[in-house]
Parts: C-alpha cells; structure tokens; sequence
C-alpha cells in the first residue's frame, strides 16, 4: 500500500561527485515489495519546490525499517535534498510503482543487470534479492567519469562487476554497450535502468529475450492520477494505448512501451 | 448541524471542496488514501467523446511556486468513462461533475447528453478553457458570443445542470462569465490554467514538448481570486472558484471573494491528503472567523465593503 | 570584446541589463550601492504631465513567489523628473528610458513631447498598461485600435525612439503587438504586472486598499516568457523582456525566447545588487551555453525550431 | 550608510508568548547611527516568502558588532525567522530610515517613551542613549496580555516603567494612555512607537509639544525606491505632498504626516 510518512534521516553522505546517499527510517519501509520501486519526495517545506522528487529505493533493511537512495544533486530540489541532516524529517510518498520482477531468473541462472548513472541505484536492491535466492549476477554499470562512480565495491561483492566510463578514466572507455558487446554468458533474464539511448541499446541488443526496463519521465503526482508521465504503448492500433510510467512502470518488459 | 453544506444547482455538497478535474483522474488513485464520499463532491477528468492520447512528453515543468502541465486532455473517451469509470465511482456518496472537452460545438453536445445520463453525475463543468489543445478548446473560451452559443446548446441537451469553466487567458473574464450566464449556465467553475511557458538552457528549446503549457498553483492564486471577484459581483449564478488553492485559509479567501465551493487541483499533487485536510480545518477556521455557517462567508470581502459604501453614501 | 553589447532603436546598450519602471525610483537610492553607469539603461518611475499621490496604502501585498502592488503611479510629475531626477542622472553614462503614463491621448502626447527632449533620454516606454489607475490606463493596452492610435500620436511628438509597454491581462498580447507596431513603435516592452488580489481573512476585506494590484516577481515568470516567444514571432520590432527575473539564467530564457534585452523589477527589493550580479554572471553563463556574443540568443527557443521544422518539411 | 551582509546569528530566544529576542554580529552594526532606525532581512532562501521583513534594532553593541532585535513570530517570514540557530546567517539590508532624536532631551530633563506591543523594542536602544547622557527617562508599555509582556526588568533598571495590560492581567489595565493620564511630569520630549490609533492619541494628547512618533507600513524595497511605505504629509494642499516611512521616517516629529 502507498503510504505517506514523514522518515527520519539515518544518515546522508556524499558518495561521489554529487552523488549522494540517503537512508531513511520509518514504517513506510515495510510495504516495500519489489526492487526497482521508487519514492516521491517532498524537498522543502513552503511551495518552492512546489513538486515531489521522484528517486529509487536502492536497497531496503526491512528488520531496521530503513531503505537507501542514491541521487544526484543537480537542481534545486535535489540540492536542497543533500542539505538535509541526520535526525531531520522527509517527507516520503511511497512505496511506488511496479519494480523488477526476480522471478524471471531461477536459482542457478545468470542474470545480467546494466545501468547506467543515476540509473545504477535501484539495480543494487535487485541484485542483492537475485543473488538472495541463488542467482549468479553480472554487473555492467557506466559512468560519465571516475568521479562519478559509485558503489562499485558493493557491486562486486555480489558478482561480477564491469564498469565503463565515457571519458575512459576508469575501467572500460565508452559506453556500457561497448562492455556488453563482449560478454558471452547466457543470461536467464537482462535488466537495465538507465538513459533512453542506452535502454533502446539494450532492447535492440537482447530481442526475444526477457528484458526489464526502467524508464524515466517527468511525474506530477507520481501515482497515476494526472497523465503526466504517459509512454505510448507498443501494442494497438493508431497509438492511443498507453502506459503510466509512474503506476504502469517504472519496470516494464522490453517491447510492452515504445522507447 | 453541518456547518459547511452548501445546495448549488444539481449538487447537494457536505461541504464545499472538490477535487479539480485533471488533478484527481477518475478518483481511483486517491480511494487507496481515504474514503471519496467525505468529499464535496469529484471534478472528473475531461472526457471527449474519442479517447485521446494527448501531447507528447515531457508534459509538465515546474516553475516558482508552480507548475505548468501540457496533458492534452488524455481520457479513455466518453464510452470507457460512462462503463468503466462512472459505475466504478457509484460505490461512493459523492455527487460527480462531469468535465467535458471538445474540439467543436458537435462534440461538446454529443459529450454532455450522453455523459449527463449517468446516475452519478449531478452537473456538468464544460471546458471551454483548456489551453493545451489546439483545435478549438480555448476559443471557446475567449470569444463571448461563442461561449454563449456553446452554453445553450448544451443545455439544451443535458440532463443536469450545466457549470461552465472559463479561461483566465482573456481581456475580461466578467464578458465571458456573463456571455454564459445569459447562454443558460447553471454555474461558474473558474479558474482554467493561465498560459505559460519555460525554457531549457541545456538544450535551448521549450521544456514541455507541446512548447507551451497551463500554469496551476500557488503562484496564480492571486489572479484567479481576483477573477472570481470580480465575477461575483457581475453575475447571479454561483462561482466553484479554483486556482493554487492548498490550505483552508486559500479556500476560504475564495468564498470570501465569491466563490460558493472551490476545487482544489494541483494541491493533491504535492498532499494526497490535502483534500480531507482542509474539510477537517474548515469548522475550526469558521469559528475563528466568527461564522456560523459556511454560506455566511460566500462574497464577505466584497459584500462588506459594499455595505460600507452604503453606509457612507 | 564585449560580449554583452545590444544596438537597440535609440540605444546603445553596454549589456542587456536594465531595472524595470517603478522598481527603481530614478535611481538616487539604488546609487547608493553601486555605479549606475554599469547598467545597460534605466527605466525610470512612470512619470505624468502632473505630481500624482496615487493610491492609499497599504499598497503592497506579499503573494506565493510575487508579490502585488497598487502605487497608483505616484510620482513628481513632468516638470520635477525632468528638473531635478533626469539632471541628477546626467552624471551617469547610461541612457534612460522614461516611462510615461497618461490618463488621456493628450496627457501621453504632452509628456511624451517634453520628456522626450531630455538629452539623457534615449528611449520612450509608453505605459499603457498599468493596472493600478482607473481613468484609462488599462484601457489603452486593451484594445488594439486605441494601443495604435496613442502610439502614433506619440511617435509624432517624441525626439527619441518609442518602445510601448504591454499588458499581459489580454486575450491576445499579440494582436496589441502587432497593432503598435503598426502604430510606429519602435519596440515592445513587455510584460506589465497581472492583475490579482489577496483577502486578509482577519479583516475579510482585500489587503490592497485598492482592492486589486498587479502581480509581479518570479510567479509570473513563466506567463511573461510565454507572451514574449509568441510577440517575438510575429512582429519584426526588438522586445524588451520582464517579469520574474530574478536570476542570469532567468534574464537567458527571455533571450532565449525573443528579448533583444531585459528588465528586473521586483528583484531589486529582495537584493539591491541583483542587477549588477547578472551582469557580471553572464559571459560566463554565454561561454557555457557556447555561444560568442549575447545577441546570438535572441529568440534561439524557437528559431532553432523554426530550423528544425524547416529541415524536417 | 546602507549595507547588505550575511550577519551571524549569536543568540535567538523566546522571551515571551510568540516573541523572540535575535541578536546578530557583522560590520554592518557599525553603520548603525541612531536609535529607531530598522534592518529589513531576508527569511528564507529561495522565493517564498519573497519579500524582506523590516525589524526595528532594539539595541547595539557597537564594541562586539552585536545588534538586537525583538519580534512577534506571526506570518511565514517570521516564522522561519524565529527557527533559524545560532551560527547560522541571515541577510540583512541596513541601518535603514531616520530614527529618534536624543538630542530632543537635554541632560537633566525628563523624556517620556510610550510603547505598545511590538513597538516597544526600539525604545529600548533609545532609553539606553538618553540615560547614558543623563536624560532622566519614564517609560510606559502596552501589552495585550501579561504573556506577550517582555523587558520589564531591562526598561525598569533604566528608569520608572509603567506597565499597561489590555486584559488587565499585568500592570494598569487597559492602554497605555490610561497610564499618561496620570502622570504630571514636565517632558523634554516624548517618543512613541507602537499602533497608529496608540501614535494618534500620544499626538492628541501632547499638543504642541516635541513629540517623536514611528510609523509602521507595508513596505517593498525598504529604502524609498517603490514609494508602497508613502504617509500623507501635513503640509501642501491638495493632498499631493508626501513621506516616504521607509526613507523618510519611520520616525517622524508629531504634526509632520497624517496619521
Ligand atoms: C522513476 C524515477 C526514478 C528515479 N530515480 C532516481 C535515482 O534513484 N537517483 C537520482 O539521482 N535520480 C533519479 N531520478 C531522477 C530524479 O527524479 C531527478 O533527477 C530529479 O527529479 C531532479 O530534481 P531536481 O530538483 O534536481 O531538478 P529540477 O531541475 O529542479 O527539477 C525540475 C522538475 O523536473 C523534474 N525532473 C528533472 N529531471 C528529471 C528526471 N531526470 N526525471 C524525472 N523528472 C525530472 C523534477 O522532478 C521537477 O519536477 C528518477 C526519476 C524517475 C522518474
Ligand atoms: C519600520 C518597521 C519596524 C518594525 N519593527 C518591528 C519589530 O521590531 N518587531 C516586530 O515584531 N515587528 C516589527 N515590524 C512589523 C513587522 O515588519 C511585521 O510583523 C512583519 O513584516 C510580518 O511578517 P510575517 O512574515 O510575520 O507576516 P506575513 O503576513 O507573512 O507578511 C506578509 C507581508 O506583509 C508585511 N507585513 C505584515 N505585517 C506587517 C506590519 N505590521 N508592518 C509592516 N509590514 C507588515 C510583511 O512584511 C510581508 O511583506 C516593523 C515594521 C516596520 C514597518
Ligand atoms: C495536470 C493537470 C491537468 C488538468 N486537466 C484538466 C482537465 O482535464 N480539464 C479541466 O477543466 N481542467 C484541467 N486542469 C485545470 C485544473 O482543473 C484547475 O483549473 C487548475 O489547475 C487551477 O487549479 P490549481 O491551481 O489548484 O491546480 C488541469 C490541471 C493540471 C495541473
Ligand atoms: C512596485 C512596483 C511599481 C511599478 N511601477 C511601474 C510603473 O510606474 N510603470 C510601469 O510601466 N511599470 C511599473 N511596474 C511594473 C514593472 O516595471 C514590471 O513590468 C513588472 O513588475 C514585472 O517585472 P518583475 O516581475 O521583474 O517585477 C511596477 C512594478 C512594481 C512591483
Ligand atoms: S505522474 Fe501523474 S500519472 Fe504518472
Ligand atoms: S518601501 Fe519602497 S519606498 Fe518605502
């Protein structure tokens, strides 16, 4: 059920250049399903911002009623977002959205997760919850920078990890496809998060597979009342037939929506 | 005694908040946070005859203290609304108000008697004030004679009252409110979006695909309680007034301005709960004001100094 | 190289920087803090052939994000701007744009004529749109034949070059655009403030003892940047932008949209060096966006659609 | 001269019903030249409120940089005014306007302050420079209630205070001109600051007098720039002459505006 809270901030560390990561604290925690989910976020307290952020759960302790975002600070909300301390309050609209689905990979199973920046965080619950039940992971993640890198030990931790950054500072130089491109595992299911170019890349790349894609769009309410984030959807004639991408997705298997 | 009844045509509110149409879908999203029969009464979706997909994305944009939005009117069209929508909110006790859009006269008429037949819609808001279309929609809106044409046609047909929604984008907003008035309506709804736009510096082009948008939210609050007014005093109709409304103290400047109910839109945004919240604050507010009655508040600021002048005069 | 310079009818600007009319007093207070001559120009308070007191007060009102006022054009008439304000401001190197206002065709034409002789004044902005007086004003920036008409009166009279000052309260900013340009102006000043009002729910009457007041500061930014694209697309005269800018990035968009140069008004109150500050930001703000010299700007937003549009067909 | 700066906040505490007590240090203290002249500060950071809220300085230590101001917490801006910390910033534009006159009471006379509400911190400043030349000083004070009731101990030890309740809960019940109803001293001059119907009746009542009264209005720029603060002056037919209270004021001698 979507609940609305105000959380206690656990803890907010800087993690990289202006990545941060951000644990809450609250009951809320515990209608916390599925990785790949997100939460909408009110950032400051008058009208300005007047909008919720939206921002993915990237990992959840359900014994601690605690989860973890990893953003970037880039405008004003998100600034005023990583200004916040330990012991304040957010307030937190959530959980939302239809996230990953583990089950498209059994135990024994390879399953390959790609994102790309911001998109990285939701991955690392997902992978936690595969690797929990017995599924071997591989990791591509890519980066515009070394600077921008993040959370490539806890990756690693769970499976194998590759990285590639645009400008070639840190592991492989390009983009994750360059990386994906030399991988030669049979993957059960492929799950990527990240920009559209990128997904369209991964689509293309893995028909006829099981491929999970996480989109992004500008949201209003963030709970399917507004229209605001609409995908056309692939199927049905004359394009009318849609997708919320906030209540819908933000998951959707690879040829449900057009990219 | 409940203090904040309020009769208008068609509608018998327990109290006089709504949910504004476009803010609050077909209601199924807010049933997950509370009951929807403690509301006033639920402004649904535009509906057009056709279903529509709408604009493209990105559709909304922030700005301060404020949002544009460039939906399009997307609606499952007036045959999925009726089936799956209407009968799927007659398990509340709210009177629906039915909000129809059309890109000419003929789909408005067609829209409003068939979507009108519907048990649970007690009144209709005709939305001749969207600026996000471009075929039409927002002529409507600002040229009197043809909100007055579009008006009586309507009524001509509807089985319930007709309420019509003007835009703020016009020179006078008491032309328009009066062009309607004499055209048959029922009631005001008032305010549309005003017509805004921003700018990426990134990429150099308009933000919201559509280029431009409706801006909703606090920031226009001041402009849409001046609109209702204004129209108060100008017409004998009743005002649900709407416009950056997010607090009981924003509603009740409303009604102090003129308006009889008031919509709340871009609040549920922000507050899922916002709705209720202020349903709960009004009674307290009345008494803080000195009120008995919610209906004693409708036009204060104007009828007081009315009362004034009067005096002195 | 500057990279800030703009050549507009009757003005040389070292940047496209200005404060907005009635925001800046003539600028004796605002000297106080820095060297007016850094600025691109001044617009000065609305000046009439007569002192004027203007409205009771409370005249200002605080809004989400703006803020409203109802002056009432207080100022000290024709006779003292020009002996004692545009004298003083002779000692700056910047050029002045006098913004005149009238209650009649000969009251613009008079002030116009005499003000206009001013060595000093570089610019006319005709003020047809001030929301805060009755007898006329508004009315003038309403309706498209009387917008031409006073700015052909005027253009007959005036030594310098005539930018006319638009209001935003219209159905459609660009037919007054368009009919201004017709009328000979020279530019397009643009917008005014929105007409709005607040109810103080202690008193239950307007906060404004005008009752209404316009509305200004970064709310309504984004219906400012909206008329500005439009106007910029269908008249061939420069425009002069404002509203809610607060900001370099703000000062951008309205570049971005069609404004050869800018104004900040409301922003003076909350920081007095505003000005200043975005004429130092921007070279660095054009280096980012990787143009050479500001005037590559003007209206990018939809010439590089127009360019698009064009590729595409 | 008017400055504009980041002034620290050294101390904020509540000393009565929804009053608080803020002092700040900075440079710009030491343009501070006159008692009952005014900051106007900035409470929040982004747009909302908007506008800078003027405060009378209530007392300056011009050896530590200090200045303090007292204030009702009653709309947003003042709110948020009253839960910044110590350590934190506020920005300030000040000294602005032209205060009260301590050279209107000679050493050894006698001058009588009247203050109502949240008009009674700028005398304060002011008893402090009339004493500290000699100036004998009485003060009489209007509250609401006992509860809003703040620095009667400080004004006691500067000189006879009398103490005016609304409700009658402290001190003579009723306003502040029931109490100089009964005082038969010769006043050098008399200073007031609180409600204008409080100023009319000071006005009235000292006729001809050196009276000192300071105006309150709604303000924009604070600096006489926008003329929103413009007070009728007596002088001038017509009724076209006029006071800026923001530049010209806010004190102004009894007789010079229209109240
Ligand atoms: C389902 C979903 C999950 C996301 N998860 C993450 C995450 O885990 N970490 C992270 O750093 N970012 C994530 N994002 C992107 C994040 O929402 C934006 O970076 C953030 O909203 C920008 O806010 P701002 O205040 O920094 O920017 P501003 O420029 O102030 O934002 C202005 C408006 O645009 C919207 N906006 C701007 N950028 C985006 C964007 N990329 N996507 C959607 N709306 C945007 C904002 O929400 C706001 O309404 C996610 C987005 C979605 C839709
Ligand atoms: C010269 C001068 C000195 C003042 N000194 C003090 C002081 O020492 N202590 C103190 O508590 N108050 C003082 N005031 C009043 C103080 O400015 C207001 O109480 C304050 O601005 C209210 O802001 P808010 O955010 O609480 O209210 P809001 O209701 O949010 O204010 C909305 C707008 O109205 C203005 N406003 C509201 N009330 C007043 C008012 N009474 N006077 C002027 N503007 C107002 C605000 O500045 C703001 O622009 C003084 C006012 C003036 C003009
Ligand atoms: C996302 C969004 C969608 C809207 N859709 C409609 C609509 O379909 N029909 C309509 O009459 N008004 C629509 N509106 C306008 C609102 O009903 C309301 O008139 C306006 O937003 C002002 O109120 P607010 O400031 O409380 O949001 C929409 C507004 C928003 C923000
Ligand atoms: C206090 C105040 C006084 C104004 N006086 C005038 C005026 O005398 N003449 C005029 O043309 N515009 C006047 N304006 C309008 C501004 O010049 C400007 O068009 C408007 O405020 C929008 O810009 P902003 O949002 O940057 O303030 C005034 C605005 C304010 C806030
Ligand atoms: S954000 Fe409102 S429907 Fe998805
Ligand atoms: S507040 Fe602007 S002139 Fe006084």
């Amino acid at each position: 059920m979507i609940k609305n809270e105000q959380l206690m901030i656990v803890s907010q560390k800087q993690i990289a250049e202006s990545i941060y990561e951000l644990t809450l604290q609250g009951e809320l925690v515990s209608e916390m399903k599925q990785p790949g989910q997100f939460v909408h976020l009110k950032t400051g307290d008058g009208y300005e911002p007047l909008l919720r952020r939206p921002i993915s759960i990237s990992s959840i302790d359900n014994e601690k009623k605690q989860f973890t975002m990893i953003y970037r600070a880039e405008g004003r909300g998100t600034a005023l977002l990583s200004a916040k301390k330990e012991k304040q309050k957010v307030d937190v609209l959530g959980p939302l959205g239809n996230g990953f689905p583990v089950e498209a990979a059994a135990e024994g199973e390879t399953a390959l997760l790609i994102g790309g920046g911001i998109g990285v965080p939701p991955l690392f619950e997902l992978s936690r919850k595969l690797t929990e039940k017995g599924v071997r992971v591989i990791h591509v993640l890519g980066f515009q920078t070394k600077n921008a890198m993040f959370y490539e030990q806890q990756f690693s931790l769970l499976g194998e990890t590759h990285i590639a950054t645009v400008d070639g500072s840190y592991g492989t130089k390009g983009l994750v496809t360059d990386v994906i491109d030399n991988l030669r595992d049979n993957f059960a299911a492929i799950y990527s998060c990240g920009p559209t170019p990128m997904l369209k890349a991964v689509q293309d790349k893995f028909q006829g597979r099981d491929v999970f894609l996480s989109l992004e769009e500008r949201m209003g309410c963030g709970i399917g009342a507004c229209f605001a984030c609409v995908c056309h959807a692939a199927e049905g004639a004359g394009g009318k037939s849609y997708r919320k991408v906030c209540s819908d997705g933000p998951v959707f298997p690879a040829g449900e929506v057009v990219l | 005694m409940n203090t904040l009844s309020i009769n208008l045509p068609g509608l018998d509110l327990k109290n006089p908040i709504m949910p504004a149409s476009g803010c609050f879908g077909f209601g199924r999203e807010y049933s997950q946070f509370y009951d929807l029969s403690s509301l006033g009464a639920i402004m649904i979706k535009a509906t057009t005859a056709e279903p529509r997909f709408g604009n493209p994305t990105p559709r909304v944009a922030e700005t301060s203290a404020g949002m544009l939005n460039a939906i399009g009117l997307q609606n499952p069209g007036l045959e999925k609304v009726l089936e799956e929508e209407l009968t799927w909110l007659e398990q509340f006790d709210v009177p629906i108000i039915a909000n129809v859009a059309g890109s000419c006269e003929e789909d408005y008429v067609h829209v409003a008697r068939e979507i009108s037949k519907a048990p649970n819609v007690h009144a209709l808001e005709l939305n001749i004030s969207c600026p996000n279309v471009k075929e039409g929609g927002i002529a409507f809106g600002t040229i009197p004679e043809v909100a007055r044409e579009v008006t009586r046609k309507v009524k001509q047909v509807s089985d319930v009252p007709v309420y019509v929604k003007l835009s703020p984008n016009v020179s006078s907003i008491v032309e328009i409110a009066k062009a309607v008035e004499s055209g048959g309506a029922d009631g005001i709804t008032m305010i549309n979006t005003l017509l805004g736009m921003r700018i990426d510096l990134r990429t150099g082009k308009p933000v919201l695909a559509n280029t431009t948008g409706g801006l909703s939210g606090p920031a226009i609050k001041p402009v849409a309680l001046r609109m209702v007014y204004e129209v108060n005093q100008h017409i004998s109709i009743p005002i649900i007034g709407m416009g950056g409304i997010s607090t009981a103290e924003d509603a009740m400047e409303f009604i102090y301005a003129g308006a009889s109910a008031v919509a709340v839109g871009t609040a549920n945004f922000v507050d899922p709960f916002v709705c209720p919240k202020i349903i709960d604050e009004l009674p307290g507010l009345l008494q803080k004001i000195g009120a008995a009655h919610i209906s004693e508040c409708i036009g204060r600021s104007w009828k007081q100094n009315e009362a004034i002048a009067n005096h002195r005069a």
